[in-house]
């Protein structure tokens, strides 16, 4: 865990994520749709191997829930200058 | 319970050792926040059980913050039920207030007000009186866990889906004492649209909570479309304690997410 | 979506330059469109293809483009940002545009090469990149580098080879080197040796020359039975705090460091029967062979003695060779003691270590291979080994057994580490910035380090890294002032409530609280630029130049917009 | 050192929620929803919670201003309100009551109104009194 | 309101038409949404989906000002379907049939046609109101600001007294008042025809009644509406305008005409706060304390009188508007020296019968909901409760009318006016609090995306919207919020004044101009 470029930064971040997971699973959107690996500039195969699993994983879990909310009947309603 | 106050209060005043004493006061017929600075003002004292226990509760904190940035060098009295000095413990961590510049005038809440509260210690420590009640569980939390994961997401995307972007949940917390918030910056969070976007306004709160949140419950009665914050930030408060074993206001020291190394 | 605040808009004039990279880049995707596309985006008002950005022609072709169309942005899509951006940073600064409106895009190593067989989706991600740059080019800011003042003194941590030589060549620069050795004198592990390969120099007249040399030297203050006891200050402007051989606290400033306290052989007792008498390590046998005389008649070395195992992985790469040494030195003792080294794999690198090898093969020293599954056992009168190619046990008697047991790092090291907020690995060596590019520097600048304390190194070595350290500090201090990027954390002091939340995420201990204004601070100098204040800050009153939120968010939506 | 929260209706719209104006030495620093109050029990809106921001606004109308060959100059209360009262009383004169018309306003109080219009009816003479309601 | 805000969260179906609520009146929303957990049904009629739509039950977007025929066509279902409440009719009505008729020529499909609201949602607001236990209605100025705006209240009116849901508990016609005294402004009498407490100027033992209070002689003449006297001034017949707290050249409609008027008067006074565009049309100015610097009361929309406190002195020679008042009143020879506000309350007590019983003594506390006659009465929860004031409640026979400007070749879309979430009226108190002008500071013209693209319109570009009257310049914000044909501004900021283009056409009874509906043409603007 030592060799973050900048000493600790990995730690912060390892503990932000572990923090993450655990909100959006409370809230509704499945944990594993944030993911976290340590790669360095050396390990581009585990890199490449990496993000491909986690498309497949997110394409099993399908859509993101947030896209989905959107009720068929209401309109994208993106913008609604109060 | 209330003659106990006035009495300490009154030491306190007299003695000199503080120049007011945030509390509440009985004024206009309303149960108003009030700066105490004569002793003949303590018979309008109050607690802040309006019509029953806990329903006119202020964040008496964040108006001591502003008596201590305008004046460092005095001392002030305050009012504290359990959380309230959870806040104090807190606020001294994160520098806004100091030890010496503070004296908590403790009263315990009655079981009924820690069982709606769900609070973990309903009594401070440096209290008039001794506790009337014991923690309690927080039932909405369990209740909401209980829930699966598609389930919890239509709860909560409905319940964000009524704010009106009031800034209220912020506002009105003791733990929220900076000057420029987050929540404000167009890139985070576009302005102007109401409601904010949606769950991102809501988790950013959310996240700035972790480490603080003193689990006072002010946010849920400030919200004017009843969203349950309290719930969310309980479980916030809960994932900080089971994955960095700390609990704002009782441990010392900063959170560990707001610490470097790997502790 | 409204609610912007009023921005004195400057008009955006953008220039985007895509950089062919001769075939590295333009062989594996479409260059020409790619600056067709640029030329579509927003504020960019000038876009040129050529075959080497970096050449000369390439920079005229960025400085008269500033100039002709009044850029106020330049953006080059090319190589990594680690080979030219000081480069084009510089060219775009001769041509009267602030550095820091540069933006730079890699589409060679993560896009050209990466995607070598797959031209049409390759071209399609360096227009995503191009368009990131470009978003994030509109937003960014002018910013000056930051200067500080420099002390032309040097102190140099532990007296050894490594920290003579470094102070020798210091001082030969005309720079005042402040050295200090924990014991009373100086010399370092070079005093137990007898002699120094491979030309086989007597050891203490190598180490009298060079004690002789540095303390003579009207430049160098030495401090024995000294210790660093804390460091203030920052690169640049140090203060050494000493405690001298007489317990007092000194005071020296000083403008870089070099650490060189060297590491200590292994003598760990019991490991294969160590009991300092009949089996003794490499270092014990050295006062042994300085008195001249060697009676034992059978000799068996065994290398490797508590390295590349479970416990220390690493091989202390000297020992072999220090192994053979020994061993030609015993046979010029006394010929017809025989010798046997047991080992895994000779580690003689350099050619006159080879050259030694041979040689040594010559005067009859036996080698003999073990397999570490089956190390050799030492019982009280032989050696007993399994053979791997035979598969045969096999035994040798002994009078005396000699284990070449690697250089571990010294238990002070971690504590030095902590001091100097400076890395270490998982053996406890002192971890420099980088194997190849960087080897003698620490990743925080003005320190540096040399010898044993980084790995295992022979005189020659220890000397040579001690001389490269000295150069090394010469590339900072022989400036008039240092100069640091501009790209460090800012916090407003309007809007800091004085909460030090970002106080306690400096790993550079960068940030400090201001009693009377009740606000934090960054220096500027010590601030790396690695943003974890502006991540942790509530308020958005911690920012990173260059990184604000408003140019990140700016890449992240050009992204989606893909 | 003087601290008061104060207890008053907000301005704004038609919800009228209670709050108490903190007020610290003089200046407005921060607004504090009524938890006691039957109509908002405790809550605010966004322009609720910022009420304070307005009051003290350097760009506060402080002093009595006449207008004079196309710019306002500041004067007295006395200079003011006598050259009002002639004018009115001239213009009463001259064109009858019936030409003077009085806005009233739905952002001042009960008694400001009911004072406005009296003056209008009793002073003036006429029932041209009307407000934005009609709005 | 007819009815108290907390009463909202009793009813089992609430019927909101033309109120923007959780942006308007966000705490009013507070209990509409308490009644929707509890499992009321949430009704929302208006044009613009507004946030308020999205959390409703049933959402309808009816063409601009075609309100009396939805509820015409809603009234029909009713009936058809013998929902009605014949008890309540027979015994507290009068005029039903020939109301009835009226409503036989407006069946689903005729009010669909007209009103672009499909029929099976017609029968559903209809069933669902009809058939609630306590159902209620909160309107705002999307009913009023018509030229029908009488007509549209009245017959919110017929529904409620057709289906007996007014003067029970939870039930209603409640109008959410805009501002937080309007309702005060009126009931003190700063109306053109009535005095205090809603006393017509025109009844003889009334003027005699104000005449020996006050010692003075006093006119029978109904006075001028806020429009009449802009036209008066046009005219000539009108010389001087004396403007308390009101912003006219922002908040009138057809502001150039308004312009205009103020420049012809021999006397313009305004007394106000701050500087705004009609101050600066100004003789004299007068610096007025802010709501913050004065004691007082102020009655809420749901008719509660509460305390006003002063917190701080208002600013250098700033003085409270009573004060300014008085001081001008005895210079004209009419003596006024009220000690205090109190003092002033005292006298409306005496005069004013729904404010018999108030004092400043009994506010403290929850404040008294009018009527309130005397020192012993609680106040009112709710009106209507067993009789009408008239005695029997009079069902109005009102036939659709159409808003009085059509669009045509030239003006093709519909623009409708209104407020928004983050600023207040004309922005004279909001637009100098950083907190919302950070949220949004300048004009923003919603129009629909079909429109948008047809003009070759996108988000934040600038635009000219163009009436019969003028023309302004905005930013664009396209939103599916609109339907197609109609767009929407708000009247907040000056540099972009809606009010420059609304069509200065009153309601005939009371004046009230129809902000609602004009005719515009959107372009885009030559940046």
């Amino acid at each position: 865990m030592g060799d973050c470029h900048y000493l600790y930064g990995n730690v912060a971040t390892e503990k932000r994520i572990k923090f993450m997971k655990q909100l959006l699973e409370f809230v509704g959107i499945e944990g594993e749709r944030l993911r976290r690996k340590w790669v360095s500039s050396a390990e581009a195969p585990e890199f490449v191997e990496e993000i491909t699993d986690f498309v497949n994983t997110l394409k099993a879990l399908g859509p993101s829930p947030l896209k989905r909310e959107q009720k068929p009947d209401q309109p994208s309603a993106k913008v609604a200058v109060a | 319970m209330i003659e106990k106050v006035i009495e300490r209060v009154k030491e306190l005043l007299e003695g000199g050792e503080i120049k007011g004493f945030v509390g509440l006061c009985n004024k206009n017929g309303h149960t108003a926040p009030y700066l105490f600075t004569e002793v003949a003002e303590l018979d309008h004292l109050v607690v802040g059980d309006f019509q029953n226990p806990g329903d006119a509760r202020y964040p008496l904190n964040k108006l001591l913050i502003d008596l201590y940035r305008a004046y460092p060098e005095e001392k002030f009295g305050v009012l504290v039920r359990g959380c309230d000095e959870r806040g104090l413990n807190d606020l001294y961590v994160w520098n806004q207030l100091t030890p010496k510049n503070v004296v908590a005038v403790g009263i315990p809440c009655p079981q009924e007000l820690a069982d709606a509260c769900g609070c973990p210690k309903p009594y401070p420590d440096n209290s008039v009186a001794e506790p009337i009640a014991e923690g309690a569980e927080a039932q909405d939390l369990i209740r909401m866990e209980a829930l699966g994961v598609k389930e919890r997401f239509t709860q909560w995307m409905e319940v964000f889906s009524k704010c009106i972007k009031c800034y209220g949940c912020r506002d009105i917390c003791p733990m929220c004492f900076c000057k420029e918030c987050s929540l404000e910056l167009d890139e985070l969070i576009p302005r102007g649209e109401m409601p904010p976007e949606i769950p991102i306004f809501h988790l950013v709160r959310a996240v700035h909570m972790a480490g603080r949140c003193i689990d006072c419950g002010l946010c849920n009665e400030a919200c004017p479309v009843d969203i349950p914050l309290r719930t969310l930030y309980k479980k916030v408060g809960d994932i900080v304690y089971r994955k960095f074993n700390y609990r704002p206001g009782f441990d010392k020291g900063k959170s560990p997410l707001n610490v470097l190394e790997n502790k | 979506m409204a609610g912007k605040k009023k921005k004195e808009f400057e008009e955006l004039r953008i220039g985007v330059f895509i950089c062919d990279c001769g075939s590295n880049i333009a062989g594996h995707l479409d260059c020409k469109a790619v600056t067709e596309y640029a030329a579509t985006l927003p504020g960019v008002v000038f876009a040129k293809e050529n075959l080497y950005t970096c050449s000369e022609a390439g920079i005229l072709e960025i400085q008269e483009a500033i100039k002709k169309h009044k850029l106020n942005r330049v953006v080059v899509a090319s190589c990594s940002p680690r080979t030219h951006q000081p480069l084009f940073q510089n060219s775009c600064k001769s041509a009267g545009l602030n550095p820091y409106l540069f933006e730079m895009v890699n589409i060679r190593d993560q896009c050209s090469w990466v995607h070598m067989q797959d031209r049409e989706n390759a071209t399609r991600k360096a227009m995503d990149l191009v368009r990131m740059a470009v978003a994030r080019a509109a937003f960014l800011e002018p910013q000056q580098d930051i200067e500080s003042p420099l002390t032309p003194r040097v102190g140099v941590i532990g007296g050894g080879s490594a920290g003579l030589s470094a102070a020798e060549g210091l001082s030969r620069m005309g720079l005042e080197v402040v050295l200090v050795e924990k014991n009373k004198e100086l010399g370092g592990l070079l005093r137990n040796l007898h002699k120094v390969a491979p030309e086989g120099v007597d050891a203490s007249e190598r180490l009298e020359g060079l004690i002789q040399d540095v303390s003579s030297r009207p430049n160098v203050k030495i401090f024995t039975g000294a210790e660093l006891k804390s460091l203030d200050g920052y690169v640049g402007n140090y203060v050494m705090n000493i405690r001298d051989g007489e317990g007092q606290t000194v005071k020296e400033s000083v403008g870089c460091l070099v650490i060189a306290i060297g590491a200590i052989p292994l003598v760990q007792k019991g490991l294969f029967g160590h009991d300092g008498k009949r089996v003794i390590t490499q270092m014990e046998l050295e006062p042994i062979l300085k008195k001249g005389k060697f009676d034992a008649k059978r000799v068996v070395m065994i290398q490797c003695a508590g390295a590349r195992g479970d416990e220390r992985s690493y091989c202390s790469r000297i020992c072999c060779m220090i192994a053979v040494k020994n061993a030609m030195f015993i046979k010029k003792l006394s010929p017809d003691t025989e010798i046997r080294i047991l080992y895994r794999d000779m580690q003689m690198y350099g050619t006159e270590k080879e050259k030694m090898l041979w040689e040594a093969r010559g005067e009859g020293i036996r080698f003999e291979v073990y397999d570490p599954a089956h190390p050799p056992e030492v019982g009280d009168k032989a050696v007993r080994l399994r053979q791997p190619l035979l598969g045969r046990e096999i035994e040798f008697a002994y009078d005396l057994v000699v284990l070449s047991t690697p250089l571990v790092a010294r238990e002070d090291a971690s504590e030095l580490s902590q001091l100097l907020r400076v890395p270490m690995d998982q053996n406890g060596f002192f971890l420099e910035a980088h194997a190849k590019l960087r080897p003698l520097d620490f990743a925080a600048d003005g320190i540096f380090l040399a010898g044993s304390c980084r790995y295992p190194a022979t005189y020659d070595e220890a000397r040579s890294q001690g001389l490269g350290a000295a150069a090394r500090v010469g590339t900072i201090l022989f400036k008039d002032k240092l100069v640091t990027s501009a790209i460090v954390a800012e916090i407003n002091p309007e809007t800091c409530v004085g909460c030090m939340g970002c106080l306690q995420m400096c790993p550079y201990g960068a940030i400090s609280y201001d009693q009377e204004r009740k606000i934090c601070q960054v220096n500027e100098i010590l601030c790396k630029g690695c943003g974890c204040c502006a991540a942790t800050c509530p308020s958005e009153s911690a920012s990173l130049r260059g990184f604000k939120p408003q140019q990140l968010m700016s890449q992240i939506r050009a992204v989606m917009e893909g | 050192m003087e601290f008061k929260t104060v207890l008053t209706v907000c301005p704004y719209c038609g919800c009228g929620c209670n709050f108490y104006l903190e007020v610290l030495d003089g200046k407005v620093i921060g607004t504090i929803p009524c938890k006691t109050s039957p109509v908002n029990e405790g809550k605010l809106c966004i322009k609720g919670w910022n009420v304070h921001e307005f009051i003290q606004d350097p760009d506060r109308l402080t002093m009595p201003l006449i207008r004079e060959n196309g710019s306002f100059r500041e004067a007295g209360w006395d200079e003011a309100l006598d050259l009002v009262a002639s004018k009115l009383k001239k213009i009463k004169e001259q064109h009858g009551p019936d030409s003077i018309g009085l806005f009233a306003s739905a952002k001042i109080t009960n008694e400001e109104n009911y004072v406005i219009q009296k003056f209008a009816r009793a002073v003036i003479g006429t029932n041209n009194v009307d407000h934005c309601a009609r709005l | 309101m007819t009815n108290s805000v907390d009463e909202f969260e009793l009813s089992d179906c609430i019927f909101i038409t033309g109120s923007n609520t959780t942006s308007s009146h966000p705490i009013v929303a507070t209990r509409i949404l308490r009644a929707k957990k509890k499992g009321a049904k949430i009704i929302v009629a208006d044009p613009r989906r507004v946030h308020i739509a999205d959390l409703a039950d049933l959402y309808v977007s009816h063409r601009l000002g075609t309100d009396v025929a939805l509820l015409n066509g809603i009234m029909y279902v009713i009936l058809d379907k013998g929902w009605e409440n014949r008890a309540f009719i027979e015994e507290r009505t009068e005029g039903f049939e020939e109301f009835e008729k009226v409503i036989k020529d407006y069946p689903p499909e005729k009010v669909a046609e007209i009103t672009g609201v499909a029929e099976k949602d017609i029968e559903t607001i209809a069933h669902w109101y009809a058939t609630a236990e306590r159902g209620s209605i909160a309107y705002c100025m999307g009913i009023t600001q018509h030229t029908t705006g009488v007509d549209n209240v009245k017959t919110l009116a017929n529904l409620a007294m057709l289906t007996g849901h007014i003067g029970r508990e939870g039930t209603g016609v409640n109008p959410l008042r805009g501002q937080n005294n309007v309702q005060g402004a009126c009931d003190m009498g700063g109306l053109p025809n009535v005095y205090p407490g809603y006393q017509p100027v025109t009844q003889f033992q009334i003027k005699e009644k104000f005449e020996s209070a006050w010692g003075a002689q006093l006119s029978d003449k109904v006075g001028l509406t806020i429009p009449e006297m802009t036209s008066g001034l046009l005219e000539g017949s009108m010389k001087a305008v004396y403007i308390v707290g009101e912003n006219p050249l922002l908040s009138d409609p057809d502001a150039s005409h308004v312009e205009e008027a103020l420049k012809r008067a021999e006397l313009v006074v305004v007394q106000d706060i701050f500087m705004t565009p009609t101050a600066e049309l100004a003789h004299v100015i007068l610096p007025a304390a802010c709501f913050a610097e004065k004691d007082g009361t102020v009655t809420n929309t749901e008719r509660r009188v509460m305390r006003t406190r002063k917190a701080l002195d208002p600013p250098g020679e700033a003085k409270t508007d009573w004060e300014i008042i008085a001081d001008l009143s005895n210079r004209m020879g009419y003596p006024m020296d009220y000690s205090s506000a109190e003092e002033i309350m005292r006298e409306i007590a005496s005069l004013t019968p729904s404010y018999g019983g108030i004092t400043y003594e009994r506010l403290e506390g929850e404040g008294l909901q009018w009527p309130c006659p005397t020192k012993d009465h609680p106040g009112t929860r709710f009106l209507h409760k067993d009789r009408f004031v008239r005695g029997k409640g009079l069902f109005h026979a009102i036939e659709f009318k159409p808003p009085a400007e059509s669009t045509d070749d030239e003006f093709p879309l519909w623009l409708t006016t209104g407020r928004l979430y983050f600023h207040f009226h004309t922005g004279t108190m909001t637009r100098k609090s950083g907190a919302l002008t950070g949220e949004i500071d300048e004009q923003y013209v919603e129009l629909n995306p079909e429109d948008a693209s047809q003009l070759g319109i996108s988000t934040g570009d600038e635009i000219l919207l163009t009436s019969r009257r003028g023309q302004i310049r905005a930013k664009a914000l396209v939103t599916d919020r609109m339907k197609k044909g109609e767009v929407f501004a708000s009247f907040h900021f000056v540099e972009s004044n809606a009010n420059i283009l609304t069509n200065p056409a009153f309601d005939p009874i009371v004046k009230i101009p129809e902000y609602k509906v004009c005719a515009v043409r959107v372009e885009k603007a030559a940046s």
